[in-house]
């Protein structure tokens, strides 16, 4: 067992807190509500190669690992930049998979161009609340037995109009039967199916990632802000009740991020229970996100309400980030018959 | 033991409805919503005109010959439409204060102005550094001959930009214990010197960070004696608690959320109410907010028996707003990734109504005293566990 | 709404209270255990014509409405007194509906039988687990399409062995095909189904009631001991963190007192909510019994765990007397049927 | 990054499934589980015997040339049969103590007899009056001549009246701040004046309550110097926390409710497995444990790299204690009216096992520091809050 990062890594988190803590400060997060899409910041992660990183060097990519992927998606969560990250590396890697030599990778790898992923499939020829979906050119989805890339041409983003949400994120609906868009089968039957699993898997790894980095920046705002506000005399985190609240989500926040860590790793070492343990660190913390946010808005009192202080904007983001893909309790169930009741 | 909910408002109920139907529109509810303020100055004047802000209020203070069930009928039905009266509910506390603690001038002077539409009187207590613990409030009045200076600055101060004063919480002894150099002050929003700017929040309302620069007030617009603020807004604060009535009821958004799950097909076929974890969460959300009914409900039996129901007061806040929390979130998770539409937003399920109360509910643990204020009253008074506060 | 009891149902917890306490302090329901059942105190119930409390004066009993029962159920179970009353009620206002001329309810309005009640239909001949089923007399249950009273041999009790369990409760299998046992069928069809189902609701509603004695005599006990137990200088009941949540539990247990009391009122009333409100004021007290005893007995510290302390013997009971009707989990969903989609 | 769990005994560990299969009676556990006492003489002695106890240990304290990583897999595979070993392992923790902070002459005494069989040594620590608040003690020895006497009373002296001595914790000054008036005694439980009496527990374990009426021992019984106990203590403790190693791993007894579940039909002719309320639950725990696991894995990790791992060993006892008894109590839930059924009971689910650590979790949240004492140390240690605790 090794719990620590090479100093590759740690250099890589070093470089990309530091790249989000100069483009995505609050107000830049701010400024992007309501779409949820700085075209800058999402500029500059194209040009560390970000998108791609994860896709084999030989293929123009970075040939980097899911440890590295959830260190760079840590730090987009702690700041919540307002850049479709998780997502672009998802479908990146999904069409260097199906169409390694295609044009479709290569407009991915080298331009600015966002690509997506369609959680669900496709139902009545749309794609529903697709992630990203506003400010993608390209959308992979599962359409019937076809695993399909569907590409939108260029041109001022939002392409698609994304409807005001909680999360203030860039979903929106893809129509897929227009006449504009280019419809290119990437697999089909089985294959399909696994390419499309395995890719939301990756998804819910990432998201899990984004959401601890999401989870530790709002307990890291609570303790903080209960350390410097005075009431009745005392710092309020000298009060008991507040100080085992925070300790209870601070503990299960550094094992949630174990779950994470270790889910990555399976996933780098090819291990059978990796697209298990992504669910497992999804659904975890999805929920720790939820509560730890909870704890530290509840905690600045009357200020956690206003759109004024920060602890709001993570409050929002994580209920609705998780909830891009459902109902957790169907994920949970699904999880469980995997678990415990494998079809063989 | 009896829990038949009688609805002593059923006689006047047609009449109330009817003076809705002619003269409430709808749309302010929407008018509200996007716009953030939560009082409609034509509404209220509306209903000062007819008489019905002065229902049951003594006539010598300008109070008019109404039915008070009536009125209380009509302001039901207004919230029922989804129409706030914030400006109104403040007015109306602060005037019931007056009542008790005010010289007969004061009550000659502001109330009968207040129930004929002419002033709306907001509350300004909490400061940036005083929250739950209201009583360190900083805000200072220094006595200049026959009148008060004031300086200071006051958050929270919720429709201050649609008011003429603030019922305001200062400090005049800075000598004195601190729950005995407080005392109140009704301060005209016009004066020079106060200050009025915008604190947007995460439901959608506006409300209001209020400044406080030498503004001059006369001595008759202190509220109560000076050093006693402390037991004025105990008097206040009765008003403030209080539970829920019977009201108007149709089907809850539990009722709502389950019929939305019994439409929705999923992919297996079936319909989302037939899965169980749905069933076990929407069993749950019923079972709290049926207890959440019951014990807002017992605030009122315990008034009406003459009682003061302080830690029932509190115990119903307590629950009933954590339970909030929980079921709306909950029920955005039912409702699935669609739960993140806004009001307003195409094919929002319900309207984006799960939403909105999400939002709205976040505040519910923290205003009119937070979950853990109520939770050190509940055992201190219930219980009898000793005060932990550190001495101050 | 009139949240007061009357002069006579204040007399009978007078009543019952005082008789509980002079027959079934804890030294008497330690020396109850294993079986849970002591023939002193159910001689003194028989004698207050409690089990027969609630069936028509014209039938010999005491046409006490429901309030009535559960003020003695509270009672009870603020003592866990080890005798079947719950049982023994249900059963018997069974009888004296279906039949309520018979020998079998002159034998249970006069004499010191205990009846209960088969919560689940009978499979495979055998009344599983059945709640008071090792010192019961005579056993109404659902047997394929009939409601069917069974009756054994008075004889020295227990007459059925009961496992060791949990709650130290007199449940057992009643093996229904013996010679000795006499079959009377009380109902058939529909009808059996519907009293059956009658009795299952009343079951919930006392012992959620039972529940809820236990349940506050459990926060008497620890409120109790954390006002006389000192540490760091202090009694513990001074730490924000133990206050905070013996409030929570304290507060929602008078929210569920509330629902247990309109559960019972429901039932008087005829009101059509009646089962839905006894199976939620069940799901309800059931839940908070078992957070209350728990957090009180880990404010106990080291001495919670003892059997010495009587806090264990609460802990026990609140989780194994609900577990008599199974999976509370299968109750909620049947609830939820109930009350939102409920069959026309 | 490198979550892969290497068998460090892996190469051992055949031969000591071989010693264990050979010597110990699998009745073992079923007669510590009926009688309580979680310590069975003749194993310990057969452990002396064949120098398992004294593998690793220096030899002139009593060492013995036997491979301590196949000592390590003979008490897991002993663990791995339900049998517990609790005289050997607060044995074990007094001797490292004794290595940090014992005279020489005391290390030649007391750890020779240890690995050898002879003695059996205790922990008497806890009060009637001092729980969390270990350093409250009272129990008071007393200089008279070259000896000390001792008078006092201890809690959960487990093992006790099947041990040789007890590691006591005395006060030796009245005067001196609460934790610096702290002395250590090795007190021989034969001595006159010491009275044990059981407790029992709702796991069925029997612990001790230990009286000390002019108990007269000698200067050298003390360890350590005079007022230096809390210190000698914190050395101990290092020993009593620690994460858990790899140690055998079966199906876990969530697997085997998962099993039990695929196996039982419902009346609706499904498998209760199929029940998604279940396997919600199930998925919940599933995720619960794989975190408890990995915050006792980063215990040892933590300590492997040479750092001391306190708030890790709080956060890991912590989560996995209040986790434990969350499922457990879930796992009731599921399995329904059967699942009050005891160990032993006919027709019990899975031989009564849940209920069995249902019962046992009961303490894992009190002993070895309270959840509240654990989470004040994460506030503390890791989140930088200031102390809460009043002054004493």
């Amino acid at each position: 067992m090794d719990l620590s990062f090479t100093a590759e890594q740690e250099a890589l988190r070093e470089a990309f807190a530091s790249l989000f803590a100069h483009t995505a400060g609050t107000d830049v997060v701010r400024a992007a509500e309501p779409l949820g899409f700085d075209e800058k910041v999402w500029d500059q992660l194209v040009r560390t190669g970000a998108p791609a990183m994860a896709v084999p060097e030989g293929l123009g990519g970075g040939g980097a690992g899911f440890v590295d992927l959830i260190v760079v998606a840590q730090e987009l969560g702690k700041r919540l930049a307002p850049a479709p990250l998780v997502e672009a590396v998802v479908a990146t890697n999904l069409i260097a998979e199906a169409a390694p030599g295609g044009p479709l990778l290569q407009g991915l790898v080298d331009q600015d161009r966002v690509a997506t992923l369609a959680l669900q499939p496709v139902a009545s020829g749309t794609a529903r609340l697709v992630p990203a979906g506003a400010v993608a050119e390209v959308l992979i989805a599962l359409d019937g037995d076809e695993l399909v890339a569907f590409e939108r041409p260029a041109g001022a983003r939002p392409h698609v109009p994304s409807p005001p949400n909680l999360g203030a994120s860039p979903i929106a609906d893809w129509s897929l039967d227009g006449p504009d868009l280019q419809r290119t089968v990437l697999a089909g039957g089985a294959e399909a199916r696994r390419l499309h699993h395995r890719a939301r898997a990756e998804w819910q790894l990432l998201m899990a990632a984004a959401l601890d980095g999401l989870r530790s920046a709002a307990l890291d705002i609570g303790v903080e802000y209960v350390k410097s506000r005075w009431a009745f005399g005392v710092p309020i985190g000298w009060f008991q009740a507040i100080q085992h609240r925070l300790a209870d989500v601070a503990t299960a926040g550094e094992g949630a991020q174990l779950l994470l860590y270790e889910a990555a790793w399976a996933r780098d070492t090819g291990g059978a229970d990796a697209d298990r343990l992504a669910a497992m660190a999804f659904l975890y913390q999805s929920e720790l996100a939820q509560l730890t946010t909870r704890e530290s808005l509840q905690f600045h009192g009357g200020y956690g309400y206003t759109l004024e202080y920060d602890i709001q904007l993570y409050f929002r983001r994580a209920k609705a980030w998780p909830l891009a893909l459902g109902d957790p309790a169907r994920l949970a169930c699904e999880l469980a018959r995997d678990l415990f009741a494998p079809e063989s | 033991m009896d829990f038949t909910i009688t609805d002593e408002l059923a006689d006047v109920r047609d009449e109330a409805v009817r003076w809705v139907a002619e003269h409430v529109d709808p749309e302010w509810a929407d008018i509200q919503h996007r716009s953030g303020d939560y009082h409609t100055p034509e509404l209220h004047q509306l209903l000062a005109r007819d008489g019905w802000l002065g229902a049951g209020w003594p006539a010598e203070y300008g109070g008019r010959d109404r039915s008070p069930a009536q009125a209380a009928a009509i302001h039901q039905e207004i919230a029922a439409l989804g129409i706030h009266e914030d400006g109104w509910s403040t007015t109306d506390m602060v005037c019931k204060t007056l009542l008790h603690v005010g010289t007969e001038e004061q009550k000659q002077r502001y109330i009968s102005k207040a129930l004929a539409g002419e002033t709306v009187i907001v509350l300004g207590y909490t400061e940036p550094d005083s929250g739950s613990d209201v009583a360190a409030a900083k805000c200072r009045a220094e006595r200049d001959g026959e009148d008060w200076v004031i300086h200071g600055q006051k958050m929270f101060t919720s429709t201050a930009h649609m008011a003429t004063h603030v019922f305001l919480l200062t400090r005049t002894d800075f000598e004195a214990p601190k729950h005995a150099g407080l005392t109140l002050f009704m301060v005209p929003l016009d004066a020079p010197g106060v200050e009025i700017q915008p604190t947007h929040t995460v439901g959608g309302q506006r409300t209001n960070t209020t400044f406080y620069s030498e503004v001059r007030v006369p001595d008759d617009a202190r509220i109560g004696e000076p050093g006693h603020g402390w037991d004025v807004m105990g008097v206040a604060l009765v008003y403030e608690r209080g539970g829920g009535g019977a009201g108007r009821t149709g089907p809850s958004l539990t009722d709502r959320v389950a019929g939305w799950c019994r439409g929705q097909i999923t992919p297996e076929g079936t319909s989302l109410f037939d899965d169980p974890t749905v069933q076990q969460r929407l069993a749950r959300i019923a079972i709290e907010s049926e207890v959440a009914r019951l014990l807002g409900l017992r605030v009122g039996w315990v008034a009406g028996q003459g009682g003061m129901p302080g830690v029932e007061g509190s115990m119903a806040k307590l629950y009933g707003s954590e339970a909030k929390q929980r079921h709306y979130s909950a029920m955005q998770d039912i409702l699935g990734a669609e739960a993140v539409l806004t009001h307003g937003s195409p094919g929002a399920p319900l309207a984006g109504e799960v939403d909105t109360a999400f939002r709205y509910a976040i505040v519910g643990t923290i205003y009119g005293g937070t979950s853990e204020i109520q939770r050190e009253i509940v055992a201190q008074r219930r219980l009898g566990l000793p005060r932990s506060r550190p001495k101050s």
